[in-house]
């Protein structure tokens, strides 16, 4: 049965399906809460990330900070950014690259009021043009 | 006789506690934020409650995907910042408020909310921000504190209706506590964001000073919102503006606007701020 | 369409999966309950459902104090037998049913149930138990499972009401399913006993009795049960009957009874077991 | 405040304040469903409990398998029964040594049709008499 949110451009809601499909990708993520963790991972992503059950397109995502890649393998943001954290990147960093432009150009458009929601609201909508 | 003195909305960004923590409030970028939140620091200052109930969501940081409640209250005698990817947050420990945190946990649980009762949680920027807007920088806490974190990270999150009526639920029970307590409660988080996606980066401050304004006049209405029209209009993580209903159906119907502000952007997002009064 | 075809009632004694695991069944002192049993054995036998919803607390088992959620329904594709402090029943596994239970999960959120929802858990002898006493001692279980778990030991549990309540609500769940699946629900515990303190033993047989009589006659009479008459009829751990309420709720209120029986002592426990029809 | 269930007699209910009273001791019991955690409170009864931070009424009555008196001192019979477990009791064995009995007169009292409620309701009625 489709979903209202589906509707929703640009946007992965963490529904049930959502869940499951990227609860192993999710808690490696959150693993590196712990300082030991990280350091660890630090030392080598390959093996580090070889202990939790992720896809190969999941593992190869990660490995290559693809930040939107992971969300459509079923991350969510909340965890994927523990990942940035652990970079040393801002949210906006992160928020560049889902959105294809540059960090520079996000927080300009963040200092302008942030991106409109006309035109943003609904797959339905920007169909009909 | 324990008194609900306020009700404070505020968004929790975690570069809101950075800014405070690296010491750059007084930059132009957050200069214009921090001004508006100088307002509600003093009122909360001449007005001080003994206990203050955090409505929040944790971020990853305490729970996660493992096990997933809709509604927590900590009733532990204390609360340490959470590591959430940096190493803990240098701020305060929270003392929380077991005797009071017990009493609400039985009412709400007698009075048919589902909740579960932590003895044990770290507190990550969802409660500490909040506490550091409203309290800015003390050696300690200047009040005990009552976490109450919400599930809006896994869809779906409780029903801008129930979390009206938790809060409503909320005020019986400190009405029903016999120590002597002013109580305030913060619901925090929001307004419109988004972080994920292609959509990244939305804000809808029209939506917000909306929201702001009805917080006030037409709570009743507020509680009608739905999700699909909370993340389309205010942002996949702008649900968690049902965190302010929660302490909206704290307060009387006609409660009265102390304060109000909005300012976009903080980092990501539309920061907003208000404080009723009963 | 789903459907709800039965609800069964049962105590989930350990001792009954000790009885069964180490082949005592046919002992003098065990005899007359599994004697009990087989007609309900032969029942769910010509009646297989494709999926049971199993309503039990975990006993210190898979959650503790640390965290203890009112409500919690477990989405897993897998839920291994917990280590109760013996090493873990050897009984296998249970095949969880994820598109059901995130289902269900949605649905009564949305509908003002404040879930914990559990991505990975373990089951202890409230679940296997009355998988055992249901189902024998197959290779696989014959179906897949939906455990639910309900704090009955940290007061206050859930009320009667709230119980009988969510019931009803998991049932408009079953039948807003798309996909054809017979569904079953058990709801275990109890019935009276009182494991600890110096009223260890106490067993009220007559009361039992009259639950077992209500359950199918008059269901909307024992939603108005308190904690303090549970407590002090049935002994502190037969509060756990309140989760045959969640059981009852989910049938209609003229639902059949197809079988019902009862004996004591199962160890320090009045065991009974009840099937409705819808 | 007083609760109503106080009223009943040889009863310890689990509510907010026994479960502070408590806490510790119960999340002793608790890491015995570990397999590891048996062996070592097996190897040091003494040096095992010390990781935890019971009081010393509770270390002793944890030491002296007093089942009555863990439970009096904030224990939760369901976690105290881990203990029990671990010595190879059976729950009619903790509840002949919680209400004062021999196990064979337990086990016959229950065989008999357990405890009976007349005179067990409440305080104030066996105060009457
Ligand atoms: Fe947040
Ligand atoms: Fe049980």
């Amino acid at each position: 049965m489709p979903k209202d949110y589906e509707d929703i451009p640009g946007t992965y809601v963490m529904d049930g399906r959502h869940c499951r499909l990227g609860y192993q990708l999710n808690m490696f993520c959150l693993s590196l809460n712990e300082a030991a963790n990280r350091e660890a991972f630090r030392a080598d992503e390959g093996a580090y990330l070889a202990q939790y059950p992720v896809t190969p397109a999941q593992r190869t995502a990660v490995l290559e900070r693809d930040w939107l890649g992971m969300l459509q393998l079923g991350g969510n943001i909340y965890y994927t950014f523990k990942l940035a954290i652990f970079d040393g990147r801002s949210m906006q960093y992160v928020g560049a690259a889902m959105s294809g432009v540059t960090e520079d150009s996000f927080r300009e458009m963040m200092i302008a009021g942030g991106r409109s929601v006309e035109g943003n609201r609904s797959k339905k909508e920007q169909a009909r043009g | 006789m324990a008194k609900l003195i306020c009700g404070v909305g505020t968004s929790h960004v975690p570069a809101i506690g950075a800014a405070i923590d690296n010491g750059k409030t007084q930059d132009a970028y957050w200069k214009p934020l921090f001004d508006g939140y100088q307002p509600a620091r003093d009122w909360i200052q001449d007005n001080k409650p003994d206990v203050v109930i955090v409505v929040f969501n944790d971020h990853a940081s305490a729970f996660s995907l493992k096990l997933i409640p809709t509604f927590i209250i900590g009733v532990a005698p204390e609360f340490k910042p959470a590591d959430e990817g940096y190493g803990p947050r240098k701020v305060p420990s929270a003392e929380g408020d077991p005797d009071f945190a017990w009493h609400l946990a039985e009412h709400l649980i007698l009075n048919e909310f589902d909740m579960t009762i932590a003895n044990e949680m770290d507190i990550d920027h969802g409660c500490t921000v909040p506490l550091s807007i409203m309290f800015g920088e003390p050696e300690q806490w200047p009040c005990k504190i009552v976490p109450l974190c919400v599930n809006v990270i896994q869809y779906p999150a409780p029903t801008a209706k129930r979390c009206y009526d938790l809060g409503r639920e909320i005020r019986a029970a400190v009405e029903a506590y016999g120590p002597d307590t002013k109580v305030a409660i913060f619901g925090t988080g929001g307004m419109s964001h988004q972080l994920q996606g292609e959509r990244a980066g939305l804000v809808n401050a029209d939506y917000d000073q909306n929201f702001l304004r009805m917080l006030t006049s037409d709570p009743e209405q507020l509680k009608t919102l739905s999700h699909v029209e909370l993340m389309r209009e205010a942002g996949t993580e702008g649900i968690e503006l049902v965190m302010w209903l929660i302490m909206r159906g704290t307060m009387s119907l006609d409660a009265k606007e102390i304060y109000s502000f909005y300012h976009v952007p903080a980092s990501n997002t539309g920061a907003g701020l208000i404080i009723l009064e009963d």
